[in-house]
């Protein structure tokens, strides 16, 4: 323990926003979202959600209560179930909040099907399940215990193509509900199309704060962070350096097509 | 098309895995004697609930014998390998011929506990064998029940032959 | 002459009434790249499991090298076949980066010089060599990835299998392991089956084999499988980034020249076609 | 520290056998000479010894003071009724006391000075002789060797498990016995399924990668007994022979 995980980081999420944490392995991605959860104290400082400071010397009390306010989606969540049943799992948070059995079952059917989880297999064993049905039930899981901030680690690693874009459109939604939320991925496709802000640790340092057309032009802090860009603002960045001049960096394909057929037709 | 006799190998290497972890991580502190028990009974009865008796004892014994050597209790670990692994055997036995967890949990547990009352007699003296009894009765009956909690959900996996 | 010629291939797992494969034909040649695309449960990681002997079949029959493969050669089919399965962590076998590469070779009761020669030889070919005495919590999925290839290189395979073996790294693990194997081939007569529903790792192969529920839906140059946006978007794939662009171009009436393919080739295009207008 | 594995497992139970004929204070004396030798010469701090000691400490007071109330012999200090403090008793209770110290720090300098890998090491080569007996030793030794392997893989898991239920709302380290224990499931089976899934995963790859449980391997890692280990050996039986000669002339 002799390296700090995170050192001094100074920083603001913007409530209903997205924001997206990158920065390679051991940069203090997972710590940093680990201490917005009050599953460790900070050495020193301290964090504040809405009515909630946390410090060094935050009671475990209090941290219960704040967890109440945050709901972390882990890496492989599906790796964490473990009732008997797919309702009795999602219901398993909202019981520990001290809802009564009725209220948990209510909101973890409207969690489920919010998931579009086929709800006959509501008392189904959870194991039975196939992957990306398995990672809905644990998702649902924290959705049911109504958090008003939601953090998401690598949430489409591991699951196929369709099933990353069910996930993603899922994000899309609880956007639109404006829950704030914070995702960390390595994967800048994610960071394009999800993000209001994006972030940048690199080794326990806040490397970047800022939007991601701010981000991807920086092509040095980039490759100092082994970050890759995607195919589309990779082009796109590329015909930039040929001299072609872009009305705000296109962040997605769609984006990117647009802004071509714009130009082609200005012809 | 052989691997039913590796998954048998890599089975219990995970199970073993796990004993060393409950006996070194999962330690439950009791109130009136400012100690801990630790769980790496309910790992051994786990194994022996699912798996039948040769995991149970092969688990068991060398298990603990590892756990012991690596924790720095070489002194007992010919004693725990003896004890976990009679008791995961017998309750791997008995759980497959009568489906009667109380009597496999139990009779496994007994037979743990005797063990270590002969190992503390022997290395120490018959007065700390007697009074072991207490802490690891208990660590048995904790481990029993834990198994027990756990093994319904975990079933499926089992196979106990 | 194949490396793997595979003929009527079905199977059926023993707890299951659904067979996985139907009647599956094809072979693999010599120092050629194929990619197997399919989403999850088409059956393509079976498939593979089946080549290398790890399963055996209902019907029909698998040769390797010209032999076949049953319970009598497995371990010469093992030696012709390196595999790397998809979670880095359960195929790490050792407790050092060197004693996992050594475990292949320990099987094969190579001697203690040769292993170490062997071992260093590898170590230094995937660029691992100071990480000989680290422990697999030690390294990024990359890395252990990069080890497991090692293990089979020092056994010096014919065919190597990569089973969704990039899909739980990150964008640069990926790389890092994609451009590993296409130096290898370059190197060497190395064979590669990789399975995949990345389509831009299916790009890279010489050949691509569509599956669907258990069949073969279409066989082809990634130009006439993965470049085909209908037959990916039915079989639920995810386009690739040249492919959605070209048609979203298309779609307004702005068509490029059939030579167009790759990201680098429509950069030039673009280039000129919009530096020249404006 | 650096004696071959071997040596050091050997060492340490031969010494505890020794502990038993210790009979003496002359011959207790001597044994703790030896020890304290051995403790010096592993430069670990006598902290660490003493934390080993200390998670007896309940059982050892104990065995303590009842030997002490409970034995006869020699001068009575004071009695009541049938406990009562002599100068046989307290004596024996200091045997007693010396047995703990000298077999627990014994173990302990074996584990400080031994990492687990090459305590599996040691252990497999003096199993050998157990194949003798049909006793699978190979697989044996294997599944030890992947259970080590393992250990912090899984111990990871279980950290990230039990952040996922803290931050589903469950509170450990709070609550009755019963509740803690009924905590354990939602940790230990998640815990569990996964080991047997890696189980299923590394049974399939050690097959891919050639392993057949019942060939023989050859040996990538390899321990050998040096000068340094004979001379441990030639050091432990003098250190036996001098006890010997101390019980029977003092």
């Amino acid at each position: 323990m002799a390296q700090p995980a995170l050192t001094k980081i100074t920083t603001t999420f913007k409530q209903g926003a997205t924001t997206a944490i990158i920065g390679h392995t051991g940069s203090g991605k997972s710590t940093l979202m680990q201490l917005i959860d009050g599953l460790i104290l900070p050495t020193a400082g301290s964090i504040t959600l809405g009515d909630f400071t946390i410090t060094n010397e935050t009671p475990a009390k209090e941290l219960g209560k704040l967890r109440r306010l945050v709901g972390y989606v882990f890496q492989f969540p599906e790796k964490q179930l473990f009732a008997e049943s797919v309702l009795d799992d999602v219901k398993f948070g909202p019981l520990n909040q001290g809802l009564s059995d009725e209220k948990a079952q209510e909101r973890a059917q409207a969690a489920l099907e919010q998931l579009n989880f086929p709800l006959e297999l509501l008392k189904h064993s959870p194991f039975e399940l196939s992957g990306g049905q398995q990672r809905r039930v644990a998702i649902a899981g924290v959705l049911a215990m109504h958090p008003e901030i939601l953090i998401l680690d690598e949430p489409t690693v591991g699951l196929d193509p369709e099933g990353q874009a069910e996930l993603l459109t899922l994000v899309r939604d609880l956007q639109d509900q404006g829950l704030m939320i914070l995702i960390v991925t390595h994967q800048m496709e994610i960071v394009a199309q999800l993000a209001d802000e994006v972030m940048v640790l690199n080794h326990g340092q806040l490397a970047f704060q800022g939007s991601p057309q701010d981000l991807f032009i920086q092509s040095d802090l980039l490759a100092d962070n082994h970050l890759r860009l995607p195919k589309a603002i990779q082009l796109a960045t590329n015909l930039g350096q040929r001299g072609i001049t872009w009305d705000g960096l296109p962040l997605t394909t769609d984006q990117l097509a647009d802004q071509i057929i714009q130009m082609w037709r200005d012809q | 098309m052989r691997t039913t006799n590796i998954r048998k190998i890599t089975i219990s290497a995970m199970l073993m895995a796990l004993l060393i972890i409950f006996g070194r991580v999962f330690l439950i502190p009791i109130p009136w004697t400012h100690g801990n028990v630790n769980l790496c009974d309910a790992a051994v009865l786990l194994a022996s609930l699912l798996f039948g008796k040769w995991y149970g004892g092969t688990v068991g014994g060398f298990g603990a014998l590892l756990l012991d050597l690596i924790s720095g209790y070489a002194n007992f670990a010919p004693f725990s390998f003896l004890a976990h692994g009679l008791e995961g055997f017998l309750a791997g036995w008995l759980y497959t011929r009568t489906h009667n967890r109380f009597l496999a949990l139990g009779v496994g547990i007994v037979v743990m506990v005797a063990v270590y009352v002969v190992a503390n007699g022997v290395l120490y003296t018959w007065v700390a064998g007697i009074l072991g009894i207490g802490t690891d009765l208990l660590q048995g009956i904790i481990g029993a029940v834990v198994a027990a909690l756990v093994y319904q959900p975990l079933k499926r996996w089992g196979n106990n032959e | 002459m194949s490396l793997v010629e595979v003929r009527n291939l079905s199977f059926t797992y023993p707890d299951s009434d659904e067979s996985v494969l139907h009647d599956l034909s094809f072979e693999i040649e010599a120092n050629e790249w194929v990619a197997i695309i399919g989403h999850n449960g088409s059956g393509k990681s079976t498939l593979a499991r089946l080549i290398d002997g790890l399963l055996s079949p209902d019907q029909g029959s698998i040769r390797i090298d010209q032999l076949p493969v049953d319970n009598d050669n497995l371990s010469l089919i093992h030696q012709k076949i390196g595999f790397v399965f998809q979670n880095p962590d359960n195929q790490f076998v050792g407790a050092t980066v060197a004693d996992d590469i050594a475990f292949g070779l320990e099987n094969r009761q190579i001697s203690r010089p040769v292993m170490q020669d062997k071992v260093q030889r590898v170590l230094k070919r995937v660029d691992m060599v100071d990480f000989a005495n680290h422990q697999p919590e030690q390294l990024s999925g990359g890395q252990k990835q990069r080890v497991a290839i090692a293990g089979i290189l020092a056994l010096a395979p014919q065919l190597l299998i990569l089973d969704e073996a990039t899909s739980m790294l990150d964008p640069e693990g990926r790389a890092e392991i994609l451009n590993l194997i296409v130096e290898l081939r370059r190197e060497s007569k190395l064979s590669v089956l990789s399975i995949t529903h990345d389509l831009e790792e299916a790009l890279l192969a010489d050949r691509v084999i569509l599956m669907d529920k258990g069949q073969i839906i279409k066989v082809g140059t990634p130009q006439e499988t993965v470049m085909n946006q209908e037959l990916m978007a039915s079989h639920h794939l995810k386009p690739v980034f040249v492919r959605r662009l070209l048609d979203r171009l298309t779609a307004a009436g702005i068509s490029a020249p059939a030579d167009v393919n790759t990201s680098e080739q429509l950069e030039m295009w673009l280039w000129k076609q919009l530096d020249s207008k404006i | 520290h650096r004696l071959d594995p071997r040596a050091k497992i050997i060492a340490c139970f031969w010494f505890v056998i020794l502990v038993f004929f210790a009979k003496n204070f002359w011959t207790y004396a001597w044994l703790t000479f030896i020890l304290g030798i051995a403790m010096v010469m592993t430069k670990i701090s006598f902290k660490m010894y003493w934390n080993g000691i200390k998670v007896l400490i309940g059982l050892i007071t104990f065995t303590v003071a009842i030997q002490i109330l409970f034995s006869s012999g020699g001068t009575v200090y004071w009695q009541w009724g049938i406990l009562a403090i002599t100068s046989g008793g307290l004596k024996q209770a200091l045997v007693i006391i010396m047995r703990f110290v000298l077999i627990i720090n014994a173990s302990t300098v074996l584990t400080l000075t031994t990492e687990s890998l090459e305590l599996a090491t040691g252990l497999e080569i003096l199993m050998k002789p157990l194949q003798a007996l049909k006793v699978p030793v190979n697989q044996l030794t294997m599944m030890m060797s992947i259970a080590l392997r393992f250990v912090p893989t899984l111990m990871n898991e279980v950290t990230t498990i039990m952040n996922a239920q803290r931050s589903r709302g469950v509170n450990f380290n709070e609550g009755s016995l019963i509740k803690r224990i009924k905590q354990l499931v939602p940790i230990m089976v998640p815990l569990l399924v996964s080991s047997f899934k890696r189980a299923d995963e590394l049974a399939t790859a050690m097959e891919a990668r050639g392993y057949n449980p019942d060939q023989a391997r050859s040996q990538y890692r390899v321990i050998a007994w040096q000068r340094q280990d004979t001379q441990a050996m030639v050091a432990m039986l003098v250190v036996t022979i001098a006890l010997g000669l101390l019980r029977i002339w003092l």
